[in-house]
């Protein structure tokens, strides 16, 4: 791998990353169109699970250690795909959709944006950099995963007396019922998060702007 | 959706009454204190004063209109605060507390006239001075245990101003000590206080609810079991017990005589006085388990304490320590947690905290006149300072346990319990450090005051000369030579309320 | 059939590798993608809930987390631009200025 | 009658002296004077009422500290014997006040001695007129209190304070095992009855609750060997005995006056008074009588062989009290109580007069050693006959009240066996041998220059006249009937055997001390020469002495040092240091990882959450 005199211009890579863009998309919609079909049988969606399950892990993994950013951005929009997935699978469509569209559609291209606008430069490889910052955050991660299962685990049944199950009317879409609850049930706070989102905003626009 | 609880109570019962004015008026008078210039020292000095006789006319008013018949609370003040964790602030005084009230109220009283030499922040000085007595009576009479850690917290947070900033000497190191052993102290007790809410399972921190809700259902005893040590340890710091036993004399010898006379009267007593309503009265079981450790420990403190006293060369060390090692006597008595050890620990703790105020007040009023710090290498003060000498011999008498003042009827009471439950090894070993005490406290007097006169320093005239003088002193000794020679008057006030409690803990 | 003990452990999963991403990515803006990996995770968890107790109120939660999360990242890369402005460089560990 | 005023009438003379009339001097004498008459008034109604009718009121109590499982009270028990010694006390205590306002007349502290004396007035008629245990050790404590106040009178004196100090912790350490002794009688007293509840320390009761528990073997006989033994250390310590005697000779650092009542008649009798008030207790156990005997007897003799190589007139007499209080005791331990009190009662008298002399010589001449004074008869012709009367009292010989008492308790020796009859008479002998030398030394012979000595003023002579009238003739009131022949068996053989023997015994310890210091008077003390080791080991008074001066510098304060030590090393640099120290540390440990880097803190963050969930998980395990 050659260094990298001038940090702004591109990576020569770039041709390549439409591509797997392209692919990864394609594959989501097979798999959408396929688990439709055939989530009656148990068995498929066990496989469709483990099958997007390690596709998740191993693009999280790559997009946290893979030394160039662009590439980790990449993996980053695969694992959101696979989530999108998994939210099928347990019949959050809406949140699926959403999921496609609000994170592997805006907020990566803003992290793309971004990293365009700023620049990118490989990261020395973490491992020669600060091998005990890296055992002391792995050994971290590990820990704190025991002690988050550990806790799940021993912590009983986790089933809230407050909460009642909603009968799911029949035939009342996933979207319908869904609506029906933000517009009823929480109207004020889906008003408030209007408001949140119009401080990012404000926020945003204030703080990267140059001179006002 | 309820409105928080201090708007409205479902009952809506807003009692107060004296116990209310009691933590009240000090707390009154420190806001007021705050608001005068820190110029007017004269106005702020006279709201001390003011303050502190009232208490003292409502503590009396209080000793007088007091039912000695019932066992119960008394003057009972509810303002209701949370509802969740029914915490309220629940004043209410029993045969066992009022004592230790009066106690408070004279020492507060007297400590004022030894704050003289206190020239710098005068307004700082009294307004910690106010927190204090706040602090101490609001803990003596609390009966909900949050508010008995807040109250006691209140005070323990002044101890660190008063030593570091009038103290004298390497006070800084002293108020460390001081500090952060009362505030360890008051941890364990939170951390007991804590685990009896959430092990319990009950919803209220309140000693009347919890003593009746402990007789419908009796605490598990492996709950108190755990609970109790905390207990033990966090209240056994605060009361000097042995190997906690040397935070308090360096804290003394540091601070200003005022504070040493509040620290040693009030808060020392305030450790024992815990033990007594806390541990033995909510966790009469676990505690039996913890008394020969208790006996033990209080032998301990009276014995190696007082040999520690013995080779003190700093007056005011020696008589932090003879506090220590009195201390022992008080908590042995309430190692045989029957009547006759309790009443006989709280007589000896009234009696502790006076003589402690007394010996205090005459070591600023001599040091004010030029006594060095020394006890062996000055003397022949008698000569000089007639009426200084009196005083300061009754008050060691008094400490010796001489008939006729109050230590006398507590340490007998206690010996006798000692000798009924713990057999006669105990009463020997509390006896050894009553010889003890006589020792150094002859010695003390022998040297300072007996003897030719040795050459000192620019001792001024008498110290203890106008009416203002000699009134605190009196007080102080008045009180100590009228429960001695009446003890049964705070025998009976301490009898009824002492076996209401008792009774679980002992059959007999 | 798949009960919700995988969802969960997967989801502690890639919260546990959001989580690492974090502390050991050098560049600002991976670190915010880490933080985005570990929100995802706990979105994950909501929806798994709201399938177990079928009830609603999970996905709610999670399109409000939704929200809330493009609205972080939004604001985290605002700064990163400001820092890359002011500092010339994104490297985490140069921005150490708290050190006394 | 409110009979509380034998006990009130001097406390309040006590309390106003000591309050109000400080500044005026004759009144506060007369202040003290009228409190203690009147007490001696009512105790001489009570006597008179008990020669002619023999009713005497029933005991009066007023409950001191009431509490579940105690109930003490102070109170008032009139028998014989409390009668008796109470007009022991406030007789020869009015006198002797009396005497004081001529001894004390130019001592700034006038008004200061007489409060003292009055306090120990109340404190010592409190013990005599004591109903139980617990009050008798009140008032026990406030005798020893006034014996330090009155030894160390003249506190400015280095010697005075040491005394005082002295005397006071000796008492202590008797009150410890008096302490010890009551509570287990309280005890057991208990266990007779079989009730908790019923545990009582008055003496009406205890008579006949012990001697019943005894005999019915609820109560084993070695506790009552215990009891007494803790008992009779208070008692030592108090009357002076053998291992808590060295307490008296330095009391004489105190003014006269007060030796004569404290160290001679009163105080140092109130140990023998108890023994006698709680005589049933005593009498239950065999051996311990034989103890408390063979102790009395010790003590006698160390006494009068301490007091043959003393040259201070005034230690002289504290030697032979001591040995008359052994003597006493030992009369006690032969089951004679009878004889002992007898012999103090007479003893209160003529010693009390023989310090009151001392005190005339030493207010006259300013001197106390024997061998600076000579030749007083001439010049003080009254208090030479006087304290010649006391002599011969005390020596024992015939028209004298001492030869009564003595006798009784040589007879009672005699009775028991021959080996305490020989360790009395060897006792009677020093005595005789020592008095002699006084008397001998002091009043004749030719006049050494001490410039004009005159007789002592009126105020003073006349206590004494009236204390040599009673010492002639107290062996002629019948004192035994009065007592109340307890033990029933009548003394009537005065003249028998036992009486020949010790009046030649007392002649020739007379004659012996006439040959070696009546004739020429040396100048330096014979005895030394001709008695050479055993000389010196007199003067050394048995080491005793400097083995407590060693226990004291050498094993108590070094040890109290380490103690010291050891709290400074552990406790504050440990205890203190450690919460100081440690809390430093894990402050540091804190500081190292703020190193700036927004990962670390990251990390830390969530280390600690993960602590705390831990811990929660624990704690929550745990319920």
């Amino acid at each position: 791998m050659h260094d990298r005199s001038c940090d702004r211009c591109p990576s020569p890579f770039l041709p390549f990353t439409p591509l797997g863009v392209s692919s990864t998309i394609l594959g989501f919609i097979a798999s959408i169109l396929v688990t439709y079909t055939y989530s009656l049988g148990p068995m498929f969606s066990l496989i469709i699970f483990y099958l997007f399950a390690s596709v998740l892990l191993v693009s999280a993994l790559a997009s946290v250690t893979l030394r160039h950013p662009v590439y980790s951005v990449l993996s980053f929009l695969a694992s959101m795909c696979s989530l999108a997935v998994l939210f099928f699978i347990q019949q959050a469509y809406f949140i699926a959709i959403v999921q496609i569209t609000v994170y592997a559609g805006a907020i990566l291209v803003l992290f793309l944006f971004v990293l365009m606008l700023i620049g990118y430069d490989k990261e020395p490889r973490t491992v020669r950099r600060h091998p005990v910052r890296l055992g002391f955050s792995i050994a971290i991660a590990a820990l704190s995963l025991a002690g988050l299962l550990w806790m799940a685990q021993t912590a009983g049944p986790l089933t809230p007396a407050a909460l009642q199950p909603q009968t799911v009317q029949a035939g009342v879409g996933n979207v319908e019922a869904l609506g029906r609850l933000l517009f009823r049930q929480y109207i004020l706070p889906f008003e408030l998060l209007s408001f949140v989102l119009l401080v990012a905003i404000i926020g945003s626009v204030v703080l990267a702007k140059k001179e006002l | 959706m309820n409105l928080p609880n201090a708007v409205l109570d479902d009952k809506n019962n807003i009692m107060l009454d004296i116990t209310f004015l009691l933590v009240a008026i000090p707390a009154l008078a420190a806001l007021l204190i705050s608001l005068l210039p820190s110029h007017s020292y004269r106005a702020i000095r006279a709201m001390a004063h003011l303050a502190m006789a009232l208490e003292l006319v409502l503590a009396l008013f209080l000793i007088f209109s007091f039912d000695r018949t019932l066992a119960g609370f008394q003057f009972v003040t509810d303002l209701a605060w949370t509802v969740k964790p029914k915490i309220s602030l629940l004043l209410g005084v029993d045969g066992i507390s009022l004592w230790m009230v009066l106690l408070t109220a004279i020492v507060g009283w007297a400590a004022l006239f030894a704050t003289g030499n206190i020239q710098e922040k005068v307004k700082g000085f009294f307004l910690s001075y106010m927190t204090l007595v706040c602090g101490a009576m609001g803990t003596f009479m609390s009966l909900d245990l949050f508010f008995f850690f807040f109250f006691y917290e209140i005070e323990a947070l002044v101890t660190y101003p008063l030593i570091s900033i009038w103290g004298r000497g390497d006070r800084k190191y002293a108020a460390m000590q001081f500090t952060i052993f009362s505030v360890l102290g008051s941890a364990f007790v939170l951390i007991g206080i804590l685990a009896l809410y959430f092990l319990s399972g009950n919803t209220s921190l309140q000693i009347p609810q919890l003593l009746s809700g402990f007789e419908t259902v009796p605490l598990a005893i492996e709950i108190q079991r755990r609970i109790f040590p905390l207990f033990f340890v966090g209240f056994g710091i605060l009361a000097a017990l042995w190997p906690f036993h040397a935070w308090g004399p360096i804290g003394y010898a540091e601070a200003p005589p005022a504070a040493s006379m509040l620290f040693s009267g009030i808060l020392k007593t305030l450790g024992a006085y815990g033990l007594i309503r806390v541990g033995l009265g909510l966790f009469p079981e676990a505690a039996r388990a913890w008394m020969p450790a208790l006996l033990a420990l209080a032998l301990v403190n009276l014995i190696y304490v007082g040999f520690v006293a013995l080779a003190q060369k700093n007056l005011r060390l020696l008589i932090g320590y003879a506090s220590a090692s009195h201390m022992g006597f008080a908590l042995a008595g309430i190692a045989c947690a029957d009547v006759l050890g309790i009443s006989g620990a709280l007589l000896i703790l009234f009696a502790h905290g006076l003589l402690m105020a007394l010996l205090f007040l005459l070591v600023y009023l001599m040091e004010e006149k030029g006594l060095g710090s020394g006890v062996s290498d000055q003397g022949g003060l008698a000569a000089t300072w007639p009426v200084t000498a009196t005083y300061f011999s009754l008050a060691a008498l008094a400490s010796l346990g001489i008939p006729g003042f109050a230590n006398f009827a507590g340490e007998l009471t206690v010996l006798f319990a000692l000798f009924n439950h713990f057999g006669p090894w105990a009463a020997a070993g509390a006896l050894v450090s009553v010889l003890l005490t006589a020792l150094y406290m002859l010695r003390a007097v022998r040297n300072l005051f007996f003897g030719p006169e040795k050459e000192l320093r620019h001792t001024g005239e008498e110290p203890v000369r106008h009416f203002w003088r000699h009134a605190p002193l009196v007080l102080l000794i008045g009180a100590l030579i009228f429960s001695g020679f009446f003890p049964n008057l705070p025998m009976s006030y301490f009898k009824t309320s002492a076996s209401q409690n008792m009774t679980t803990l002992y059959d007999r | 059939m798949i009960s919700e003990s995988h969802y969960l452990v997967l989801a502690f999963l890639l919260f546990a590798i959001g989580l690492f991403g974090a502390l050991t990515r050098r560049n600002l803006i991976l670190i915010l993608l880490s933080i985005e990996i570990m929100f995802n995770a706990i979105h994950l968890i909501f929806v798994t809930f709201s399938r177990t107790w079928n009830n609603l109120d999970g996905q709610v939660a999670a399109l409000f987390s939704m929200a809330v999360a493009a609205a972080e990242v939004a604001v985290g890369l605002a700064i990163a631009i400001l820092l890359f402005r002011s500092r010339k460089t994104i490297d985490a560990s140069q921005f150490n200025s708290l050190k006394d | 009658m409110n009979y509380y005023f034998i006990l009130l009438a001097p406390f309040l003379a006590f309390v106003t002296i000591a309050l109000f009339t400080r500044r005026f001097r004759s009144l506060s004498a007369l202040m003290a004077i009228g409190g203690l008459g009147i007490s001696f008034a009512l105790i001489l109604k009570l006597f008179l009422s008990l020669l002619t009718t023999g009713a005497l009121p029933e005991p009066v109590e007023f409950s001191w500290l009431d509490l579940p499982g105690i109930h003490f009270g102070i109170g008032l028990l009139f028998d014989r014997l409390s009668i008796l010694m109470g007009l022991l006390v406030s007789g020869v205590g009015t006198l002797i006040f009396i005497f004081s306002t001529g001894y004390m007349e130019d001592d700034p502290g006038y008004s200061r001695f007489f409060a003292y004396l009055s306090l120990f007035a109340v404190a010592m008629l409190g013990i005599v007129f004591s109903t139980n245990l617990i009050q008798t050790f009140l008032f026990w404590e406030l005798v020893g209190l006034a014996s330090y106040l009155l030894i160390g009178f003249w506190f400015e004196k280095n010697q005075a304070a040491d005394a005082a100090k002295k005397a006071f912790m000796t008492n202590r350490v008797g009150d410890f095992g008096l302490m010890l002794g009551i509570l287990l009688i309280w005890f057991v007293s208990g266990q007779a009855l079989g009730s908790a509840e019923g545990r009582t320390v008055e003496f009406a009761q205890l008579a006949r609750i012990l001697p019943e528990g005894f005999a019915s073997g609820t109560i084993s006989g070695s506790v009552f060997f215990i009891a007494g033994l803790l008992i009779f250390c208070g008692v030592a310590g108090k009357s002076a005995q053998f291992p808590l005697h060295v307490w008296l000779p330095d009391a004489m650092e105190g003014p006269t006056p007060v030796s004569a009542l404290i160290h001679a008649a009163t105080m140092v009798a109130a140990g023998v008074y108890l023994m006698a008030r709680i005589f049933f207790l005593f009498i239950l156990s065999g051996e311990l009588l034989q103890v408390v005997a063979a102790m009395g007897l010790l003590t006698a003799l160390l006494g009068a062989s301490l007091a043959l190589m003393e040259s201070d007139i005034k230690r002289v007499l504290a030697y032979s009290t001591m040995s008359q209080l052994g003597l006493m005791v030992m009369a006690m331990g032969l089951a004679y109580p009878v004889a002992g009190m007898y012999h103090l009662l007479t003893h209160g008298f003529f010693k009390a007069l023989l310090f009151l002399g001392a005190g005339c010589v030493i207010h006259a001449t300013h001197r106390q050693n024997i061998f600076e004074l000579g030749g007083l008869f001439k010049r003080m012709p009254v208090t030479s006959m006087a304290f010649l009367m006391g002599m011969f009292a005390l020596a024992g010989l015939f028209p004298f009240s001492g030869f009564f008492s003595k006798e009784e308790i040589l007879q009672a020796a005699l009775e028991t066996s021959r080996f305490w009859f020989v360790g009395a008479e060897a006792t009677t002998f020093l005595t005789a041998f020592y008095m002699g030398k006084l008397v001998w030394m002091v009043f004749l012979g030719h006049e050494k220059n001490h410039g004009e000595t005159h007789e002592a003023p009126l105020v003073m002579t006349l206590p004494v006249m009236v204390l040599s009238f009673f010492s002639l003739a107290a062996g002629y009131f019948q004192i035994p009937e009065l007592l109340g022949q307890a033990s029933g068996e009548t003394r009537t053989a005065h003249f028998g055997p036992v009486a020949f023997i010790s009046t030649a015994v007392v002649l020739v310890g007379l004659f012996a001390s006439f040959f070696l210091y009546g004739l020429k008077k040396p100048a330096y003390e014979p005895l030394e020469k001709r008695l050479g080791p055993l000389g010196r080991l007199f003067a050394r008074k048995f080491f005793i002495d400097d083995l407590y001066n060693f226990y004291v510098a050498k094993i108590q304060q070094p040890f109290a040092e380490l103690c010291d030590r050891a709290n400074e090393l552990f406790v504050i640099k440990g205890l203190g240091h450690l919460a100081g120290r440690g809390l430093y540390q894990l402050g540091s440990l804190m500081k190292k990882s703020l190193t700036g880097n927004v990962q670390t803190y990251i990390s830390v963050v969530v280390v600690q959450i993960l602590i705390i969930l831990a811990v929660a998980a624990i704690f929550l395990q745990l319920v």
